[in-house]
Protein backbone atom coordinates (compact mmCIF):
# COMPACT_ATOMS: atom_id res chain seq x y z
CA UNK A 1 0.00 0.00 0.00
CA UNK A 2 0.94 3.33 -0.25
CA UNK A 3 2.07 5.87 2.66
CA UNK A 4 -0.98 7.01 3.24
CA UNK A 5 -4.86 5.99 2.77
CA UNK A 6 -8.36 7.80 2.98
CA UNK A 7 -10.05 6.25 6.16
CA UNK A 8 -14.03 6.70 5.97
CA UNK A 9 -16.67 6.64 8.42
CA UNK A 10 -20.52 6.11 8.38
CA UNK A 11 -23.88 6.16 9.69
CA UNK A 12 -22.88 5.99 13.99
CA UNK A 13 -19.44 5.15 13.32
CA UNK A 14 -18.95 8.48 11.83
CA UNK A 15 -20.63 10.40 14.57
CA UNK A 16 -18.37 8.24 17.32
CA UNK A 17 -15.26 9.17 15.40
CA UNK A 18 -16.73 12.91 14.71
CA UNK A 19 -15.59 13.01 11.00
CA UNK A 20 -16.44 11.31 7.54
CA UNK A 21 -13.18 10.97 6.27
CA UNK A 22 -9.27 11.47 6.90
CA UNK A 23 -5.93 10.83 5.52
CA UNK A 24 -3.95 8.59 7.16
CA UNK A 25 -0.67 6.99 7.30
CA UNK A 26 -0.82 3.39 8.90
CA UNK A 27 1.63 2.25 10.90
CA UNK A 28 3.81 -0.59 9.22
CA UNK A 29 2.18 -3.46 11.04
CA UNK A 30 -1.06 -3.03 9.99
CA UNK A 31 -1.66 -5.37 7.77
CA UNK A 32 -5.32 -6.39 8.19
CA UNK A 33 -9.19 -4.41 7.93
CA UNK A 34 -9.14 -5.63 12.19
CA UNK A 35 -5.33 -4.53 12.43
CA UNK A 36 -6.63 -1.20 10.96
CA UNK A 37 -9.16 -1.25 13.71
CA UNK A 38 -7.31 -2.00 16.74
CA UNK A 39 -4.65 0.70 15.81
CA UNK A 40 -7.71 3.11 15.64
CA UNK A 41 -8.64 2.27 18.87
CA UNK A 42 -5.55 3.58 20.39
CA UNK A 43 -5.83 7.17 18.69
CA UNK A 44 -8.40 8.51 21.57
CA UNK A 45 -11.41 8.33 23.29
CA UNK A 46 -13.88 8.65 20.57
CA UNK A 47 -12.05 6.63 18.06
CA UNK A 48 -12.19 3.91 21.67
CA UNK A 49 -15.63 4.11 21.72
CA UNK A 50 -16.59 3.66 18.15
CA UNK A 51 -14.79 -0.06 17.61
CA UNK A 52 -15.17 -1.07 21.13
CA UNK A 53 -17.71 -3.56 19.80
CA UNK A 54 -15.31 -4.33 16.81
CA UNK A 55 -16.90 -7.14 15.65
CA UNK A 56 -20.38 -5.57 14.91
CA UNK A 57 -18.23 -3.29 12.58
CA UNK A 58 -18.17 -3.43 8.86
CA UNK A 59 -15.54 -2.93 6.19
CA UNK A 60 -14.83 -2.05 2.84
CA UNK A 61 -11.41 -2.33 0.94
CA UNK A 62 -11.41 0.25 -1.74
CA UNK A 63 -15.54 0.13 -1.76
CA UNK A 64 -15.41 -3.67 -2.02
CA UNK A 65 -16.94 -5.30 1.19
CA UNK A 66 -14.05 -6.93 2.84
CA UNK A 67 -13.84 -9.08 6.19
CA UNK A 68 -11.98 -8.11 9.40
CA UNK A 69 -8.60 -10.68 7.99
CA UNK A 70 -8.91 -9.33 4.67
CA UNK A 71 -5.19 -7.85 3.51
CA UNK A 72 -5.21 -4.28 2.81
CA UNK A 73 -2.05 -4.54 1.15
CA UNK A 74 -2.40 -1.71 -1.89
CA UNK A 75 -5.21 -0.04 -0.43
CA UNK A 76 -6.15 3.18 -1.43
CA UNK A 77 -9.85 3.42 0.58
CA UNK A 78 -10.79 1.89 4.10
CA UNK A 79 -14.48 2.41 4.75
CA UNK A 80 -16.01 1.69 8.26
CA UNK A 81 -19.45 1.51 8.93
CA UNK A 82 -22.08 -0.22 10.59
CA UNK A 83 -24.31 -3.25 9.02
CA UNK A 84 -26.37 -1.85 6.29
CA UNK A 85 -29.71 -0.96 7.07
CA UNK A 86 -31.13 -0.05 3.54
CA UNK A 87 -34.06 -0.96 1.09
CA UNK B 1 -30.38 -2.21 -16.73
CA UNK B 2 -29.61 0.79 -14.55
CA UNK B 3 -29.32 1.71 -11.40
CA UNK B 4 -29.52 5.47 -9.40
CA UNK B 5 -29.11 7.17 -5.99
CA UNK B 6 -31.20 10.09 -5.63
CA UNK B 7 -32.98 12.72 -3.57
CA UNK B 8 -35.82 12.63 -5.70
CA UNK B 9 -38.66 10.99 -5.39
CA UNK B 10 -39.21 8.62 -8.30
CA UNK B 11 -42.38 7.79 -10.43
CA UNK B 12 -43.48 4.02 -10.81
CA UNK B 13 -45.60 4.46 -14.02
CA UNK B 14 -42.92 6.53 -15.64
CA UNK B 15 -39.72 3.96 -14.70
CA UNK B 16 -42.53 1.02 -15.57
CA UNK B 17 -43.33 3.09 -19.11
CA UNK B 18 -39.20 3.99 -19.96
CA UNK B 19 -38.23 0.30 -19.26
CA UNK B 20 -40.37 -1.91 -21.18
CA UNK B 21 -42.18 0.54 -23.88
CA UNK B 22 -41.59 -0.75 -27.21
CA UNK B 23 -40.39 -4.30 -26.20
CA UNK B 24 -43.18 -6.66 -26.55
CA UNK B 25 -41.69 -9.89 -25.66
CA UNK B 26 -41.91 -8.64 -21.96
CA UNK B 27 -45.09 -10.74 -20.45
CA UNK B 28 -44.78 -9.70 -16.69
CA UNK B 29 -43.50 -6.78 -14.92
CA UNK B 30 -43.20 -6.89 -11.19
CA UNK B 31 -42.33 -3.78 -9.37
CA UNK B 32 -41.06 -3.32 -5.63
CA UNK B 33 -41.30 -0.38 -3.84
CA UNK B 34 -40.21 0.09 -0.11
CA UNK B 35 -41.81 3.03 1.50
CA UNK B 36 -41.27 4.65 5.17
CA UNK B 37 -43.84 3.68 7.44
CA UNK B 38 -45.12 5.57 10.41
CA UNK B 39 -44.76 5.31 13.76
CA UNK B 40 -46.83 3.41 16.67
CA UNK B 41 -49.40 5.50 19.03
CA UNK B 42 -46.46 4.65 21.31
CA UNK B 43 -43.85 6.44 18.99
CA UNK B 44 -45.56 8.25 17.03
CA UNK B 45 -44.38 8.69 13.01
CA UNK B 46 -40.23 9.94 13.18
CA UNK B 47 -38.66 11.08 9.67
CA UNK B 48 -35.96 9.07 8.63
CA UNK B 49 -32.68 10.15 6.98
CA UNK B 50 -30.68 7.97 4.64
CA UNK B 51 -26.99 8.33 4.44
CA UNK B 52 -24.89 6.14 1.63
CA UNK B 53 -21.68 5.49 0.57
CA UNK B 54 -21.75 7.65 -3.00
CA UNK B 55 -19.36 5.12 -5.37
CA UNK B 56 -19.40 1.86 -3.74
CA UNK B 57 -23.27 2.30 -3.14
CA UNK B 58 -23.67 2.33 -7.14
CA UNK B 59 -21.15 -0.16 -7.48
CA UNK B 60 -22.81 -2.86 -5.30
CA UNK B 61 -26.32 -2.18 -7.06
CA UNK B 62 -24.42 -3.05 -10.33
CA UNK B 63 -22.93 -5.80 -8.99
CA UNK B 64 -26.20 -6.79 -7.70
CA UNK B 65 -27.83 -5.67 -10.61
CA UNK B 66 -25.51 -8.25 -12.78
CA UNK B 67 -25.44 -11.10 -10.78
CA UNK B 68 -29.82 -10.89 -11.40
CA UNK B 69 -29.04 -10.73 -15.30
CA UNK B 70 -27.08 -13.64 -14.79
CA UNK B 71 -29.50 -15.79 -12.78
CA UNK B 72 -32.45 -15.16 -14.78
CA UNK B 73 -33.74 -14.24 -18.76
CA UNK B 74 -34.77 -10.55 -17.85
CA UNK B 75 -35.46 -8.22 -20.36
CA UNK B 76 -34.97 -5.03 -18.49
CA UNK B 77 -34.58 -4.04 -14.76
CA UNK B 78 -34.26 -0.64 -13.13
CA UNK B 79 -32.71 -0.07 -9.43
CA UNK B 80 -33.41 3.31 -7.84
CA UNK B 81 -32.54 4.13 -3.92
CA UNK B 82 -33.38 7.55 -2.63
CA UNK B 83 -31.12 9.13 -0.13
CA UNK B 84 -31.72 12.26 2.30
CA UNK B 85 -34.20 13.00 4.58
CA UNK B 86 -38.30 11.01 4.29
CA UNK B 87 -41.19 11.27 5.79
CA UNK B 88 -43.66 8.43 6.60
CA UNK B 89 -45.17 7.52 3.46
CA UNK B 90 -42.70 8.65 1.30
CA UNK B 91 -40.85 5.99 -1.56
CA UNK B 92 -37.41 4.89 -0.36
CA UNK B 93 -36.48 2.24 -2.73
CA UNK B 94 -37.45 0.67 -6.32
CA UNK B 95 -36.81 -2.31 -8.31
CA UNK B 96 -38.30 -3.13 -11.59
CA UNK B 97 -38.21 -6.60 -13.63
CA UNK B 98 -39.48 -7.09 -16.39
CA UNK B 99 -39.32 -10.99 -18.40
CA UNK B 100 -41.09 -13.33 -20.68
CA UNK B 101 -42.53 -14.66 -17.56
CA UNK B 102 -43.37 -14.12 -14.39
CA UNK B 103 -41.92 -16.57 -12.54
CA UNK B 104 -38.32 -14.84 -13.49
CA UNK B 105 -39.87 -11.39 -12.81
CA UNK B 106 -40.98 -12.46 -9.26
CA UNK B 107 -37.85 -14.47 -8.19
CA UNK B 108 -35.75 -11.65 -9.41
CA UNK B 109 -37.12 -8.54 -8.02
CA UNK B 110 -36.87 -10.37 -4.41
CA UNK B 111 -33.42 -11.67 -4.98
CA UNK B 112 -32.65 -7.74 -5.95
CA UNK B 113 -34.50 -6.74 -2.84
CA UNK B 114 -32.57 -8.98 -0.09
CA UNK B 115 -29.11 -8.54 -1.68
CA UNK B 116 -29.87 -4.84 -1.70
CA UNK B 117 -30.92 -4.87 1.72
CA UNK B 118 -28.03 -6.90 2.86
CA UNK B 119 -25.32 -5.52 0.58
CA UNK B 120 -25.65 -1.79 -0.46
CA UNK B 121 -24.24 0.78 1.86
CA UNK B 122 -27.12 2.50 2.90
CA UNK B 123 -27.80 3.54 6.65
CA UNK B 124 -31.62 4.69 7.83
CA UNK B 125 -31.70 6.92 10.93
CA UNK B 126 -34.84 7.63 12.72
CA UNK B 127 -35.77 11.16 14.52
CA UNK B 128 -38.27 10.91 16.65
CA UNK B 129 -40.59 14.03 17.59
CA UNK B 130 -38.38 15.66 20.24
CA UNK B 131 -35.53 15.23 17.66
CA UNK B 132 -34.23 12.27 19.05
CA UNK B 133 -31.97 10.53 16.53
CA UNK B 134 -31.71 6.37 16.24
CA UNK B 135 -29.75 4.62 13.97
CA UNK B 136 -32.09 1.64 12.67
CA UNK B 137 -30.40 -2.00 13.24
CA UNK B 138 -29.90 -4.43 10.79
CA UNK B 139 -32.44 -7.47 11.05
CA UNK B 140 -31.03 -11.19 11.34
CA UNK B 141 -34.08 -12.25 9.12
CA UNK B 142 -32.47 -9.61 6.15
CA UNK B 143 -29.56 -11.99 6.13
CA UNK B 144 -31.39 -15.17 6.33
CA UNK B 145 -33.60 -13.97 3.22
CA UNK B 146 -30.15 -13.37 0.93
CA UNK B 147 -28.61 -16.46 2.10
CA UNK B 148 -31.48 -18.19 0.67
CA UNK B 149 -30.24 -17.67 -2.82
CA UNK B 150 -26.75 -19.25 -1.70
CA UNK B 151 -24.29 -20.65 0.31
CA UNK B 152 -21.15 -18.52 -1.22
CA UNK B 153 -20.25 -14.99 0.51
CA UNK B 154 -19.09 -12.84 -2.32
CA UNK B 155 -16.61 -10.60 0.32
CA UNK B 156 -13.06 -10.46 0.10
CA UNK B 157 -11.25 -12.64 2.60
CA UNK C 1 -59.56 -5.96 -1.29
CA UNK C 2 -61.41 -5.24 -4.43
CA UNK C 3 -61.48 -7.27 -7.77
CA UNK C 4 -62.45 -6.21 -11.31
CA UNK C 5 -63.25 -7.79 -14.68
CA UNK C 6 -63.11 -5.23 -17.26
CA UNK C 7 -62.36 -4.28 -21.06
CA UNK C 8 -60.77 -0.83 -20.20
CA UNK C 9 -56.80 -0.47 -19.83
CA UNK C 10 -55.99 -0.05 -16.02
CA UNK C 11 -53.34 2.39 -14.71
CA UNK C 12 -50.63 0.62 -12.68
CA UNK C 13 -50.28 3.82 -10.79
CA UNK C 14 -53.29 5.44 -9.86
CA UNK C 15 -54.71 2.43 -8.76
CA UNK C 16 -51.47 1.96 -6.26
CA UNK C 17 -52.40 5.05 -5.42
CA UNK C 18 -56.00 4.84 -4.33
CA UNK C 19 -54.96 1.25 -2.36
CA UNK C 20 -52.30 2.74 -0.52
CA UNK C 21 -53.05 6.61 -0.33
CA UNK C 22 -52.96 7.10 3.34
CA UNK C 23 -51.87 4.08 5.04
CA UNK C 24 -48.21 5.17 6.10
CA UNK C 25 -48.31 1.16 8.20
CA UNK C 26 -47.63 0.21 4.54
CA UNK C 27 -43.99 -0.92 3.93
CA UNK C 28 -43.57 -2.54 0.70
CA UNK C 29 -45.79 -2.58 -2.53
CA UNK C 30 -45.86 -5.14 -5.11
CA UNK C 31 -47.39 -4.99 -8.32
CA UNK C 32 -46.97 -7.46 -10.98
CA UNK C 33 -48.24 -6.74 -14.73
CA UNK C 34 -49.44 -9.71 -17.14
CA UNK C 35 -48.71 -8.18 -21.01
CA UNK C 36 -49.66 -9.79 -24.15
CA UNK C 37 -46.36 -10.66 -25.55
CA UNK C 38 -45.19 -9.83 -29.72
CA UNK C 39 -45.08 -12.67 -31.70
CA UNK C 40 -41.77 -14.57 -33.04
CA UNK C 41 -40.27 -13.74 -36.74
CA UNK C 42 -41.60 -17.11 -37.96
CA UNK C 43 -45.26 -16.35 -36.45
CA UNK C 44 -45.39 -12.41 -36.33
CA UNK C 45 -48.13 -10.66 -33.52
CA UNK C 46 -51.01 -12.24 -33.24
CA UNK C 47 -53.95 -10.33 -31.68
CA UNK C 48 -55.86 -12.29 -28.23
CA UNK C 49 -59.10 -12.22 -27.14
CA UNK C 50 -59.69 -13.00 -23.74
CA UNK C 51 -63.17 -15.12 -23.01
CA UNK C 52 -64.52 -15.25 -19.40
CA UNK C 53 -67.14 -16.90 -17.34
CA UNK C 54 -69.28 -13.86 -15.95
CA UNK C 55 -70.28 -14.03 -12.54
CA UNK C 56 -67.81 -17.18 -11.37
CA UNK C 57 -64.81 -15.41 -12.53
CA UNK C 58 -65.42 -12.57 -9.57
CA UNK C 59 -65.64 -15.20 -7.73
CA UNK C 60 -63.12 -17.22 -7.92
CA UNK C 61 -60.94 -13.89 -8.07
CA UNK C 62 -62.67 -13.11 -4.20
CA UNK C 63 -62.03 -16.46 -3.34
CA UNK C 64 -57.98 -16.37 -4.09
CA UNK C 65 -57.71 -12.61 -2.47
CA UNK C 66 -59.67 -13.60 0.44
CA UNK C 67 -56.78 -17.10 0.70
CA UNK C 68 -54.27 -14.65 0.45
CA UNK C 69 -55.84 -12.86 2.88
CA UNK C 70 -55.49 -15.54 5.40
CA UNK C 71 -52.16 -16.41 4.67
CA UNK C 72 -50.02 -13.40 4.91
CA UNK C 73 -50.49 -10.01 7.05
CA UNK C 74 -51.35 -8.01 4.19
CA UNK C 75 -52.94 -3.72 4.26
CA UNK C 76 -54.70 -4.36 1.03
CA UNK C 77 -54.62 -5.80 -2.45
CA UNK C 78 -56.15 -4.99 -5.68
CA UNK C 79 -56.70 -7.55 -8.97
CA UNK C 80 -57.85 -6.51 -12.39
CA UNK C 81 -58.10 -8.35 -15.13
CA UNK C 82 -59.04 -7.41 -18.87
CA UNK C 83 -60.93 -9.17 -21.16
CA UNK C 84 -62.36 -8.46 -25.02
CA UNK C 85 -59.19 -8.53 -28.00
CA UNK C 86 -56.03 -7.51 -26.60
CA UNK C 87 -52.79 -6.55 -28.97
CA UNK C 88 -49.30 -7.14 -27.87
CA UNK C 89 -48.23 -4.90 -25.63
CA UNK C 90 -51.38 -4.62 -23.46
CA UNK C 91 -51.83 -4.66 -20.15
CA UNK C 92 -54.19 -8.43 -19.57
CA UNK C 93 -53.85 -8.37 -15.41
CA UNK C 94 -52.92 -6.52 -12.23
CA UNK C 95 -52.05 -7.59 -9.02
CA UNK C 96 -50.55 -5.18 -6.35
CA UNK C 97 -49.95 -6.08 -2.23
CA UNK C 98 -49.12 -4.11 0.20
CA UNK C 99 -47.73 -5.35 3.75
CA UNK C 100 -45.62 -3.77 6.26
CA UNK C 101 -43.06 -6.25 5.03
CA UNK C 102 -41.88 -7.01 1.54
CA UNK C 103 -41.26 -10.70 1.78
CA UNK C 104 -45.49 -11.10 2.33
CA UNK C 105 -46.30 -8.70 -0.32
CA UNK C 106 -43.71 -10.45 -2.73
CA UNK C 107 -45.02 -14.46 -1.93
CA UNK C 108 -48.68 -12.92 -1.63
CA UNK C 109 -48.36 -11.48 -5.35
CA UNK C 110 -46.57 -14.55 -6.37
CA UNK C 111 -49.70 -16.81 -4.78
CA UNK C 112 -52.22 -14.23 -6.14
CA UNK C 113 -51.06 -15.00 -9.52
CA UNK C 114 -50.30 -18.51 -9.79
CA UNK C 115 -53.73 -19.00 -8.35
CA UNK C 116 -55.56 -16.88 -11.05
CA UNK C 117 -53.64 -18.63 -14.01
CA UNK C 118 -55.00 -22.29 -12.67
CA UNK C 119 -58.08 -21.09 -11.01
CA UNK C 120 -59.96 -18.17 -12.56
CA UNK C 121 -62.59 -18.90 -15.99
CA UNK C 122 -60.23 -16.85 -18.34
CA UNK C 123 -59.63 -18.09 -21.73
CA UNK C 124 -57.09 -16.54 -24.38
CA UNK C 125 -57.13 -17.18 -28.13
CA UNK C 126 -54.72 -15.61 -30.54
CA UNK C 127 -55.86 -14.87 -33.75
CA UNK C 128 -52.74 -14.59 -36.72
CA UNK C 129 -52.64 -11.96 -39.57
CA UNK C 130 -54.42 -14.56 -41.85
CA UNK C 131 -57.31 -14.75 -39.33
CA UNK C 132 -56.59 -17.98 -37.87
CA UNK C 133 -57.51 -19.01 -33.67
CA UNK C 134 -56.04 -20.76 -31.55
CA UNK C 135 -56.80 -20.71 -28.27
CA UNK C 136 -54.00 -20.81 -25.99
CA UNK C 137 -53.26 -24.24 -24.39
CA UNK C 138 -53.11 -24.24 -20.18
CA UNK C 139 -49.01 -24.91 -19.20
CA UNK C 140 -48.61 -27.92 -16.60
CA UNK C 141 -45.87 -25.23 -15.17
CA UNK C 142 -48.99 -23.39 -14.18
CA UNK C 143 -50.14 -26.31 -11.71
CA UNK C 144 -47.18 -26.88 -10.75
CA UNK C 145 -46.52 -23.24 -9.92
CA UNK C 146 -50.18 -23.63 -8.12
CA UNK C 147 -48.93 -26.67 -6.63
CA UNK C 148 -45.89 -25.50 -4.14
CA UNK C 149 -48.41 -23.23 -1.76
CA UNK C 150 -50.82 -26.45 -1.08
CA UNK C 151 -51.07 -29.92 -1.54
CA UNK C 152 -55.53 -29.75 -1.15
CA UNK C 153 -57.45 -29.29 -3.72
CA UNK C 154 -60.11 -26.94 -2.94
CA UNK C 155 -62.56 -28.31 -6.44
CA UNK C 156 -65.59 -30.68 -5.19
CA UNK C 157 -65.19 -34.41 -5.68
CA UNK D 1 -82.02 -30.78 -8.77
CA UNK D 2 -84.98 -29.20 -10.74
CA UNK D 3 -86.28 -30.64 -13.98
CA UNK D 4 -84.01 -28.22 -16.24
CA UNK D 5 -80.55 -27.05 -15.31
CA UNK D 6 -78.58 -24.26 -17.25
CA UNK D 7 -75.75 -25.63 -19.26
CA UNK D 8 -72.81 -23.25 -20.25
CA UNK D 9 -70.02 -23.70 -22.71
CA UNK D 10 -67.09 -21.80 -23.03
CA UNK D 11 -63.96 -21.14 -25.45
CA UNK D 12 -63.42 -24.01 -27.87
CA UNK D 13 -66.15 -26.00 -25.81
CA UNK D 14 -68.54 -23.25 -26.64
CA UNK D 15 -67.26 -23.14 -30.40
CA UNK D 16 -67.59 -26.83 -30.93
CA UNK D 17 -71.53 -27.04 -29.36
CA UNK D 18 -72.06 -23.58 -31.29
CA UNK D 19 -74.05 -22.40 -28.57
CA UNK D 20 -72.90 -20.36 -25.48
CA UNK D 21 -75.62 -21.90 -23.20
CA UNK D 22 -78.81 -23.96 -22.87
CA UNK D 23 -81.82 -24.73 -20.46
CA UNK D 24 -81.89 -28.20 -20.84
CA UNK D 25 -83.99 -31.26 -19.08
CA UNK D 26 -81.40 -33.78 -17.99
CA UNK D 27 -81.84 -38.15 -18.06
CA UNK D 28 -83.25 -39.02 -14.24
CA UNK D 29 -80.02 -41.62 -15.29
CA UNK D 30 -77.08 -38.57 -14.71
CA UNK D 31 -76.50 -38.21 -11.19
CA UNK D 32 -72.55 -36.88 -11.82
CA UNK D 33 -70.79 -33.68 -14.57
CA UNK D 34 -69.33 -37.60 -16.02
CA UNK D 35 -72.99 -38.48 -16.66
CA UNK D 36 -73.87 -35.56 -17.91
CA UNK D 37 -70.91 -35.12 -20.46
CA UNK D 38 -71.73 -39.07 -21.61
CA UNK D 39 -75.01 -38.01 -22.13
CA UNK D 40 -73.99 -34.20 -24.18
CA UNK D 41 -72.35 -36.84 -26.53
CA UNK D 42 -75.39 -37.91 -27.99
CA UNK D 43 -76.94 -35.54 -28.99
CA UNK D 44 -75.35 -34.85 -32.19
CA UNK D 45 -71.52 -34.81 -33.91
CA UNK D 46 -71.44 -31.10 -33.01
CA UNK D 47 -71.73 -32.42 -28.84
CA UNK D 48 -69.82 -35.74 -29.96
CA UNK D 49 -66.67 -33.58 -31.32
CA UNK D 50 -66.81 -31.30 -28.05
CA UNK D 51 -66.96 -33.97 -25.48
CA UNK D 52 -64.90 -36.25 -27.28
CA UNK D 53 -61.65 -36.60 -25.49
CA UNK D 54 -63.94 -35.52 -22.08
CA UNK D 55 -60.80 -36.03 -19.65
CA UNK D 56 -59.27 -32.48 -20.73
CA UNK D 57 -62.96 -31.04 -20.25
CA UNK D 58 -63.33 -28.94 -17.07
CA UNK D 59 -66.84 -28.49 -15.23
CA UNK D 60 -68.26 -25.82 -12.78
CA UNK D 61 -71.57 -26.44 -10.59
CA UNK D 62 -72.88 -23.48 -9.55
CA UNK D 63 -69.90 -21.19 -10.71
CA UNK D 64 -67.96 -23.40 -8.59
CA UNK D 65 -64.98 -25.53 -9.91
CA UNK D 66 -66.15 -29.09 -9.93
CA UNK D 67 -64.65 -33.15 -10.41
CA UNK D 68 -65.99 -34.86 -13.09
CA UNK D 69 -67.54 -37.38 -10.44
CA UNK D 70 -68.95 -34.78 -8.67
CA UNK D 71 -72.37 -35.29 -7.87
CA UNK D 72 -75.19 -32.51 -9.66
CA UNK D 73 -77.59 -32.71 -6.88
CA UNK D 74 -79.71 -29.39 -6.79
CA UNK D 75 -77.08 -27.74 -9.51
CA UNK D 76 -78.61 -24.89 -11.52
CA UNK D 77 -76.36 -24.08 -13.10
CA UNK D 78 -73.53 -26.54 -15.02
CA UNK D 79 -70.36 -25.53 -17.26
CA UNK D 80 -68.31 -26.99 -19.17
CA UNK D 81 -65.02 -25.71 -20.57
CA UNK D 82 -61.02 -26.42 -21.32
CA UNK D 83 -58.11 -25.87 -18.65
CA UNK D 84 -58.40 -21.98 -18.01
CA UNK D 85 -55.83 -19.70 -19.25
CA UNK D 86 -55.86 -16.48 -17.85
CA UNK D 87 -53.60 -14.33 -16.61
Amino acid sequence: MSDTVKLMYFAWVREKVGMSSEVATLPKTAKTVGDVMAWLKTRGPEFKAAFENDTVIRAAIDQTHAQHDASITDAREIAFFPPVTGG
Amino acid sequence: MSVTVQEADFDVADETKSLTEGDTDIGAVVTFTGLVRGGTTANPAATMTLEHYPGMTETELESIEAEALARWPLSATRIIHRVGPLNPGENIVLVITASRHRQAAFEAAAFLMDYLKTKAPFWKKETDQDGQGTWVDARESDDAATRRWTDTDKRRS
